[in-house]
């Protein structure tokens, strides 16, 4: 049942890696690219070393994914301004 | 039958439930129209899925404190999951995605 | 890197089947059961007393690469400082509270985290765990507070700051160069205070670690994105 | 939504401090699985969280009602469940019975901290999604507008105000955008 | 209990791979969110089981840490890269 | 075939495929990603390898590497999309080749 | 405290020390703090230098583990040799820099942390030519990389962002490598000491490769042609001090671990061609640098390429090194004597070039006419640089090619010989056609604004140790005998 | 470390005329005269230890197992001498000459390291030592070559950097390769390279190396490119460096070659020193034909320099001892004569701007004194007796035909004649009436005219004085003789 999990856990890594390189949108990279790290962290678990899944659970899900779409958020603001519509509609929380 | 078995078949129980869920969940994902119906298949089924998968753990693991910390957990996810949800459908709205209203698909 | 005017992407097609074809040859020629240093550092990480043993090789036999490790983060921190733009014109940019849910959530998370962050530091020695996975957690509950508007940018340079950011590292080069005193070299640790010290190490490191990673957010969240827009 | 900007003083803060630092204790005695000498670091650290959790929000958590509390569980479960099993049916079933709409629901409960637990709870419910909590209404995406949306909302308000002790005015309705 | 556990992990994991779909569909960024947002739970979920699979139960930690973080990414998308989509 | 083998195979795909972003891909968030994935298969590579011991369950070292590892990854990256960033506020460029947008993000 | 047997780990220990004090001692005091660094390097470096000398190379315990438990690390002569040409030329581009960045804009020159991101630098480069571990070795490029691309970009612009981008990813491609080699060498032999793997390497296709991959990394971090495509841009539009560092250290480090591997790890033939191929490219890296070099025409890409350049002559080592001991011990001394006086005149050419920009505030070579009136100090010691870099007697350069030539004509290989002699051609020609600008007559009022006297003769000073480092080659010698690589050859000294 | 002195004086001197800086003229002026007295003094007092028997020399270690060597024996002395003597007069010459141009300082300051240089190849007792004095000399003089800056200097400049360095190149393999197979060869007379002499296709490989090496300063065609071109240095660098220190140096190096390292025995056995010969006289003769059509002043003389040159490496390259001493002997009296030359020629521009033979008609009236030490000069230079190029080219000639090769004494005569003819047309050009007004009072600068004059004086004197002890004729047959087996003239 494992061989199956872990067969279709290295398939899923990298579908993911080759979605995110074989794809112009970068919005789309990076997400995949965040999901990638936590499917890191999954096969640590299988690979015994309970350690680094917790090392890249913490970071994959913390500061690597905060810090690339920040990134995209940079690039973004700069290619494409945004429409300037929606600022009376805003809330505080978006 | 011994309390065991019954826990096991609890147990089983409980995991077949929340693999229905999970599935669910990501089913829904994939079939809904629009990031507002997705966000419902999301935040409700895979909640549901982790409550029940805890539960079975916890019952497997038969320690009190052990069955607290999964709560924690649970609750966890599931304040952070209402929050994200709130805040990612609260976004579309801002960015103008229009729900769907049935029709065009 | 490459021609791609002409050869789309030949040469680097031609690297990475290189490198997979050579790779892979060379892991398959490997005999399918070995060892390397697992007894030596379980039998050593026994004498160490530290129970999880990837925890004893980071931060004690091996612990002169965790030091530089440690001075890789605080030196990638630096660098990302001195990257940052004008510190005036980021908190202009970055200013405003975070709305009531989010608000919410991060005065409950917030302090959770670091409860687990400091329980992760605490089981590091027994269990997975330690200074890096405690600070991410540090780190990222900062970045939840930046997202939320309970910090700002403007801190990632304040003198506070910095000396949280260093005092890891300087508690770290502190008890490595302390063993010297008495004859011992970098980063032998006496016996008797051998797990102590690690403690204090570590708890120190997670707060340094913490801040670095916060820091990275702090100093390159820098121009206009998301709800942010002038 | 603003909370309203009365200053609190320090003393005020510092008599909060032990409360929440006995709830960051009990949750560190969780978090660790009830191992005794961790509490040598446990103690600072949960001093440390509760000195922080103070810091961000120095307001009472307004004091939470127990019976109302129990109430909300049993609800709040029953409802999830019944939400989940919703939800499931809705994207496993062959035709996909869906009817979204948007809807404005008028906010009754004050205070922000229920709101704010108002909303995430509607989040967790049936075929609701709160979507954008302003001063006086919540925006609502439902997954099916044929079932009384108002209502339901209504009575899930009347849970949370419950667990917060809080009575509430009657409604004055809403509407399907 | 161990099958159950392990067609439980598996369950999970196809139903996360499935997410993925919606990341290559997309249309929005906004959709994309959502697979990340997927993981917040059921990595939790995956976690758990395997941490009870293989006896690591220092891996509950692992959970709270994915937990505590999960809402993390979808803070930094909305608050740092909201309108970052098609 | 052995658990090993499945994630060591894994790690080694991973690597090329990274090892061919980075150089092809020329958008440089692609590239700061592909040096992330080229990162993860060494990774793979290196854990995979030391699951090898049955007696003694898996070796502490490449874990111990690993965990530098990663840390100097994140650093990298950080410092990575840090220049990225301002790379882009000079210049509005995305990639090094002068293009005005390398496939961008639509 | 024994400080010479502790040299080691204090010369890694301090300069992080200094690092981190001085990142929080603030923009004013970090000078100070970097400039007292220095001082303690210096003597530490020459400390060990002794050490070394009188009871010749040491292993370092980090830890009291040893190896193959612990990290250790190894003090010999090559290692003193470099860390000793780190130490002086640390000093001087650290007085160097107390004028060139001094002004009063805050956000200046990354906030002022230029000073921090130097120690950490010096540190990581001290860590490198000292480990004995190969993943430490990882670790400690690192180090090197993310210093060396953010000071790269510390002085701003487009440019340097740019090449900073690029030295960035190519340092990248190169770590992630050398971690693959060192993955596969640790699956393959179970080590990671050096030591180790030396006394025990066996023939094996893993082993191999992963060595192989290692060993191609680092060519990539020297900036071997063609793996150079990223050094002209990043040293050409770094800030000179940043400049002369990259230029005269950063690439030694890698290079010095692969002269370690080959020479010293790998028994002779372990990787059969690979030393033939290093010595083709090294050959290839000389002359193309060169004639490249003689195209450019802004004065820092001239230096540049003239890095590519050089750093070919340090790799026509490895295929001299089949040819017995005593060829080896020529080539090997050859080498390091290079490196030293490369290591110098490439930091004053740097330096140099650094103040003729700050004086005409350009930097194209064909409007630099008069320098020689109006900073003659500077001229000298762009030129005594430019003597060293031709190979051309009394100099540091010229004992390096005169012992590789040796070398070359001992092993019968001559054509090595025929490939210096032609790059000694060519530098000449490039110096010299910056030189003859430099010497044009030309009026000297629009520049004549005078230098900080740091600015005009840190440069000079720096050639004038190229040029007198001829004087020192007995002593080269002598640690170059005390270096593993020959000891372990069978060679005595 | 006596033996250094006399290169490290003229090396200190120019350093502390760097540190002078150009505003302060008198007191450069000052430490270069006296730097050059005290260079005169110390040799002059290693030439008397020489005479009797001591050679003074000092090893210190550089490159594992070689040394730099200096030794103050009788053949580098009388190079030294030369050098030193001639920078002496020189440098009152140059601090008229160089009155109104600009940076002085680097001027003098690299002039004297030039000294040093040219004292350093003299005095360096192995091969290694010997090139390392001779490419600090190229490399010296460059910025004297392309001192004034204008881009012809710096063309020419750019010429002589291509043949310098080109033959430093073959010097160091030559000189590596030598070492290698060898180790430390320090010169010996006869030859030191004995215990290898079996590696013949080696060594002769090396000679020719070192030969395109020295032939390079030498002169010697086709490798004579850049002399011609680096006549637009200021008269003083020309006189000096091209007329005496750096083209000395290079047939100095085939001398030393020759006889010293090889040794004329194994030099002849290798067969390498008569192709030597063939290409010196080859040399001697097209340049000689070259510079009888030559109507800028200085070029001709540079082409007058090529030929005598080759006179040297000619008499060298025959391995006749006599013709070998007549060698050694012409390489001073060459100095001398070619000295008042170029002194001449810059002293004519400098006052007159006169650059052309064709210019020159009413000169000798203008400025006779000058023009009379030129004529001295020229006729010494063509081997009028009892000037000072007749006895060494006596010897020359009478040593090529005592050791068979009587077209080499056929090639001196002819040349001897040629340089009539190239020489003879300036002294009608001069003496023509022309619009060159007679000069009232000084001819030119005092500090200029008597330069001149003493050189011109000195023509006479050593021509006269060439049979008595101590003169450079007795001096370089008794600096020879060892080299050939205690031969005795």
């Amino acid at each position: 049942m494992m061989g199956i999990f872990d067969i279709l856990l290295v398939g899923t890594l990298l579908w993911i890696a080759f979605g995110s390189l074989n794809e112009n949108k970068l919005f789309k990279s990076v997400v995949m690219f965040i999901i990638f790290g936590l499917f890191m962290a999954i096969a640590w678990i299988r690979l015994g070393s309970p350690d680094v899944a917790l090392a890249e659970a913490a970071i994959g899900a913390g500061a690597t994914g905060a810090l690339m779409l920040d990134a995209v958020g940079h690039l973004r603001s700069r290619a494409t301004p945004y429409p300037t519509g929606h600022e009376s509609r805003e809330s505080d929380d978006g | 039958m011994p309390w065991q078995t019954v826990i096991d078949v609890i147990t089983y129980a409980l995991f077949a439930a929340s693999g229905f869920f999970f599935l669910a969940g990501s089913v829904g994902l994939v079939r809904f129209p629009d990031v507002y119906t997705r966000l419902h298949a999301l935040t409700k089924s895979d909640n549901l899925g982790l409550g029940l998968a805890s539960t079975g753990l916890a019952l497997q693991s038969g320690s009190w404190i052990v069955a607290a910390k999964l709560l924690l957990i649970w609750m966890i996810v599931i304040v952070a999951g209402a929050t994200a949800c709130y805040l990612v459908a609260n976004s579309a709205r801002n960015s103008g995605i229009e729900p769907w209203t049935g029709g065009d698909r | 890197m490459g021609d791609r005017r002409r050869f789309p992407a030949l040469l680097p097609l031609l690297a990475s089947g290189g490198v997979l074809a050579f790779v892979g040859r060379a892991v398959l020629a490997l005999p399918p059961t070995a060892s390397g240093l697992a007894v030596e550092m379980r039998d050593g990480a026994k004498a160490s007393g530290i129970k999880n043993v990837v925890t004893a090789v980071l931060l004690d036999f091996r612990g002169y690469d965790t030091l530089l490790e440690i001075a890789v983060l605080m030196l990638a921190t630096v660098a990302v400082l001195s990257l940052r733009e004008d510190p005036a014109a980021l908190s202009r940019r970055i200013a405003g509270r975070a709305g009531p849910v989010l608000g919410a959530l991060t005065r409950t998370l917030a302090p959770l985290m670091i409860l687990v962050a400091g329980h992760l530091v605490w089981v590091g020695s027994s269990e997975p765990g330690g200074a890096f996975q405690g600070g991410a957690v540090l780190g990222a509950a900062g970045i939840l507070m930046v997202l939320s508007g309970y910090a700002q940018p403007a801190w990632a340079g304040r003198r506070m700051v910095r000396w949280v950011l260093t005092v890891g590292l300087l508690a770290f080069i502190g008890v490595a160069l302390y063993p010297m005193l008495g004859g011992g070299s970098l980063l032998q640790y006496p016996d008797e205070s051998r797990k102590n010290l690690i403690l204090f190490i570590e708890i120190l490191l997670t707060l340094s670690i913490g801040a670095s990673i916060l820091s990275l957010f702090l100093a390159s969240a820098s121009a206009t994105a998301g709800g942010e827009r002038p | 939504m603003s909370e309203t900007p009365t200053t609190i003083t320090p003393r005020e803060r510092l008599r909060r401090l032990p409360g929440r630092a006995v709830g960051m204790l009990l949750v560190w005695f969780v978090v660790t699985e009830a191992d005794i000498p961790s509490l040598v670091i446990g103690v600072p650290i949960a001093l440390a969280a509760a000195t922080l959790s103070v810091a961000l929000q120095p307001r009472s958590l307004s004091g939470v009602y127990l019976p109302g509390a129990i109430r909300f569980a049993r609800f709040f479960a029953v409802n999830s469940v019944l939400g989940g099993i919703d939800v499931a049916f809705r994207a496993l079933g062959p035709r996909m019975r869906l009817a979204p709409a948007i809807v404005h629901y008028p906010l009754r409960i004050s205070g922000s901290f229920p709101r704010v637990f108002f909303a995430n709870t509607i989040s967790m419910l049936p075929g609701t999604l709160s979507s954008r909590l302003t001063d006086d209404t919540v925006e609502v995406h439902v997954l099916d507008c044929t079932r009384p949306v108002i209502e339901d909302l209504a009575k899930v308000e009347e849970r949370v105000a419950d667990l917060f002790g809080a009575q509430l005015s009657p409604h004055e309705g809403g509407g399907v955008l | 209990m161990t099958l159950a556990l392990e067609i439980l992990a598996t369950v999970i994991m196809l139903t996360v791979a499935l997410g993925i779909y919606r990341i290559e569909r997309g249309p929005t960024g906004t959709d994309r969110m959502l697979s990340a947002m997927l993981f917040g739970t059921s990595g939790v979920a995956l976690t758990l089981v395997l941490g009870e699979l293989t006896g690591l139960h220092g891996l509950r930690d692992m959970a709270l840490v994915f937990a505590l973080l999960g809402a993390l990414t979808a803070v930094a998308f909305v608050k740092r890269a909201w309108g970052a989509d098609d | 075939m052995s658990t090993y083998l499945v994630y060591t195979a894994g790690g080694v795909l991973l690597y090329a495929l990274g090892t061919y972003g980075l150089l092809a891909r020329p958008h440089l968030i692609h590239k700061v990603i592909s040096a992330n994935f080229m990162g993860s298969g060494v990774f793979l590579i290196l854990i995979g390898l030391g699951n090898r011991s049955p007696e003694s369950g898996p070796d502490p070292v490449p874990q111990a590497m690993v965990l530098t590892g990663i840390v100097v990854t994140v650093a990298l990256t950080a410092l990575g999309l840090a220049i990225v960033k301002r790379y882009y506020t000079a210049t509005g460029l995305d990639n090094l080749d002068d293009k005005p947008s390398a496939g961008g993000d639509r | 405290m024994n400080v010479l047997a502790q040299s080691p780990g204090l010369l890694v220990a301090v300069p992080l020390a200094g690092a981190a004090i001085s990142f929080v001692a603030g923009r004013r005091r970090a000078p100070h703090v970097a400039i007292t660094t220095a001082l303690v390097v210096l003597t530490l470096a020459v400390a060990l230098a002794v050490h070394v000398l009188d009871g010749g190379p040491f292993r370092y315990q980090v830890g009291g583990w040893g190896a193959p438990l612990g990290i250790d690390l190894v003090a010999d002569g090559a290692a003193a040799l470099f860390l000793v040409l780190t130490a002086i030329v640390g000093l001087v581009v650290t007085l160097y820099a107390t004028a060139y960045f001094r002004t009063d804009d805050e956000t200046a020159y990354g906030h002022g942390l230029f000073w921090t991101l130097w120690l950490f630098m010096w540190t990581s480069l001290n860590a490198l030519f000292l480990t004995g571990d190969v993943f430490n070795v990882y670790v400690c490029l690192e180090l090197v990389g993310i210093s060396a691309v953010t000071l790269v970009t510390i002085g701003g612009g487009a440019e340097a962002l740019r090449a900073g981008a690029r030295y960035l990813f190519a340092s990248m491609l190169g770590a992630m490598t050398y971690l693959l080699g060192v993955a596969l060498l640790y699956a393959a032999t179970g080590q990671l000491d050096m030591d180790v793997l030396r006394t025990t390497l066996v023939a094996d296709t893993t082993a191999a490769t992963g060595l192989a991959l290692m060993i191609a990394a680092l060519v990539l971090k020297t900036a071997l042609v063609p793996a150079h495509f990223w050094l002209p841009a990043a040293h050409g539009s770094a800030p000179s001090p940043v400049s002369a560092v990259l230029s005269s250290l950063v690439v030694k480090g890698s290079y010095f671990v692969i002269l370690r591997l080959m020479l010293d790890v790998m028994p002779a033939g372990y990787l059969p061609g690979v030393d033939i191929v290093l010595g083709v490219l090294g050959s290839a890296a000389i002359v193309w640098g060169s004639v490249q070099a003689l195209l450019q025409t802004r004065i820092k890409q001239l230096v540049a390429y003239s890095t590519v350049a050089q750093i070919g002559y340090l790799f026509l080592v490895f295929p001299l090194a089949r040819h017995g001991a005593d060829v080896l011990t020529l080539a090997l001394t050859g080498v390091l004597v290079h490196a030293l006086s490369h290591g110098l005149a490439k930091g004053s050419l740097f330096l140099g070039a650094g103040s003729l920009m700050t004086r005409f505030g350009h930097d194209r070579i064909a409007d630099m006419a008069g320098a020689a009136r109006s900073a003659p100090a500077l001229t000298f010691g762009v030129a005594l640089a430019g003597v060293t870099m031709m190979g051309l007697p009394p100099s540091g350069g010229f004992g390096a090619k005169w012992l590789l030539v040796s070398a070359a004509l001992a092993s019968g290989e001559w054509w090595w010989a025929v490939v210096l002699v032609i790059g000694g051609l060519l530098a000449a020609a490039y110096m010299f056609r910056l030189l003859s600008v430099l010497l044009v007559d030309a009026p000297t009022e629009l520049h004549a604004s005078k230098g900080d006297i740091r600015t005009e003769w840190l440069p000079l000073a720096l050639a004038l140790g190229a040029v007198l480092l001829v004087l020192a080659i007995p002593l080269v010698s002598d640690l170059a005998a005390a270096s593993n690589v020959l000891i372990h050859a069978g060679v005595t000294p | 470390m006596t033996a250094w002195l006399p290169m490290l004086v003229p090396a200190i001197a120019g350093i502390a005329t760097f540190a002078l800086g150009k505003s302060r003229g008198r007191a450069r002026n000052v430490v270069n005269l006296a730097a050059a007295a005290i260079s005169i003094a110390l040799v002059a007092r290693l030439v008397v230890h020489a005479y009797n028997g001591t050679v003074i020399s000092s090893t210190i270690p550089m490159l594992p197992g070689l040394g730099l060597g200096m030794s103050a024996d009788l053949l580098g002395l009388l190079f030294a001498t030369v050098a030193t003597v001639l920078w002496g007069v020189t440098l009152v010459y140059a601090i008229g000459y160089m009155d109104h141009a600009t940076d002085r300082a680097r001027f003098f300051g690299f002039f004297a390291l030039c000294i040093a240089a040219a004292n350093g190849v003299a005095l360096a007792d192995d091969p290694l030592s010997l090139f390392i004095f001779y490419e600090i000399l190229s490399l010296t003089t460059y910025p004297l070559v392309v001192h004034t800056g204008t881009p012809e200097a710096l063309a020419a400049g750019r010429k002589y950097l291509f043949y310098a360095l080109g033959g430093g190149a073959a010097l160091l393999v030559g000189v590596a390769w030598l070492a290698v197979i060898a180790g430390q060869t320090p010169f010996t007379p006869g030859g030191a390279l004995a215990a290898v002499s079996d590696r013949t296709a080696e060594l002769r490989v090396i000679f020719a190396l070192l030969v395109a090496g020295f032939g390079v300063k030498a002169a010697l065609m086709p490798l004579h490119g850049w002399l011609p071109g680096a006549m637009v240095a200021p008269a003083p660098v020309s006189s000096l460096l091209h007329a005496v220190a750096v083209v000395k140096a290079g047939v100095f190096g085939i001398i030393r070659l020759v006889n010293e390292l090889y040794g004329p025995e194994l030099a002849t056995s290798l067969g390498v020193a008569t192709p030597l010969a063939i290409l010196a006289a080859v040399s001697i003769i097209i340049a000689s034909v070259i510079a009888l059509r030559q109507d800028d002043f200085k070029r001709r003389l540079a082409y007058s320099t090529i030929a005598q040159l080759s006179y040297i490496t000619l008499g060298t390259a025959l391995c006749s001892p006599l013709a070998a001493a007549g060698a050694l002997a012409h390489l001073a009296h060459h100095a001398v004569m070619k000295i008042t030359m170029f002194f001449t020629a810059g002293s004519v521009y400098e006052t007159l701007h006169v650059k052309k033979v064709s210019q020159m008609p009413g000169l000798a009236r203008r400025m006779p004194l000058t023009m009379a030490s030129f004529a001295v000069a020229a006729f010494a230079l063509a081997g009028i007796p009892p000037l000072v190029g007749f006895a060494s080219k006596w010897m020359l000639g009478v040593g090529s035909a005592q050791s068979g090769s009587v077209w080499a004494l056929i090639v001196y005569v002819s040349s001897g004649a040629l340089a009539l003819g190239y020489m003879v047309p300036i002294l009608t050009s001069a003496l023509r009436e022309g619009d060159h007004t007679p000069a009232r009072g000084a001819e030119s600068d005092p500090r200029m005219l008597w330069p001149i004059v003493t050189v011109g004086v000195l023509t006479v004197v050593l021509g006269l004085t060439a049979g008595l002890p101590g003169s450079p004729v007795h001096w370089a047959m008794t600096a020879i003789a060892p080299s050939f087996g205690g031969w005795t003239p």
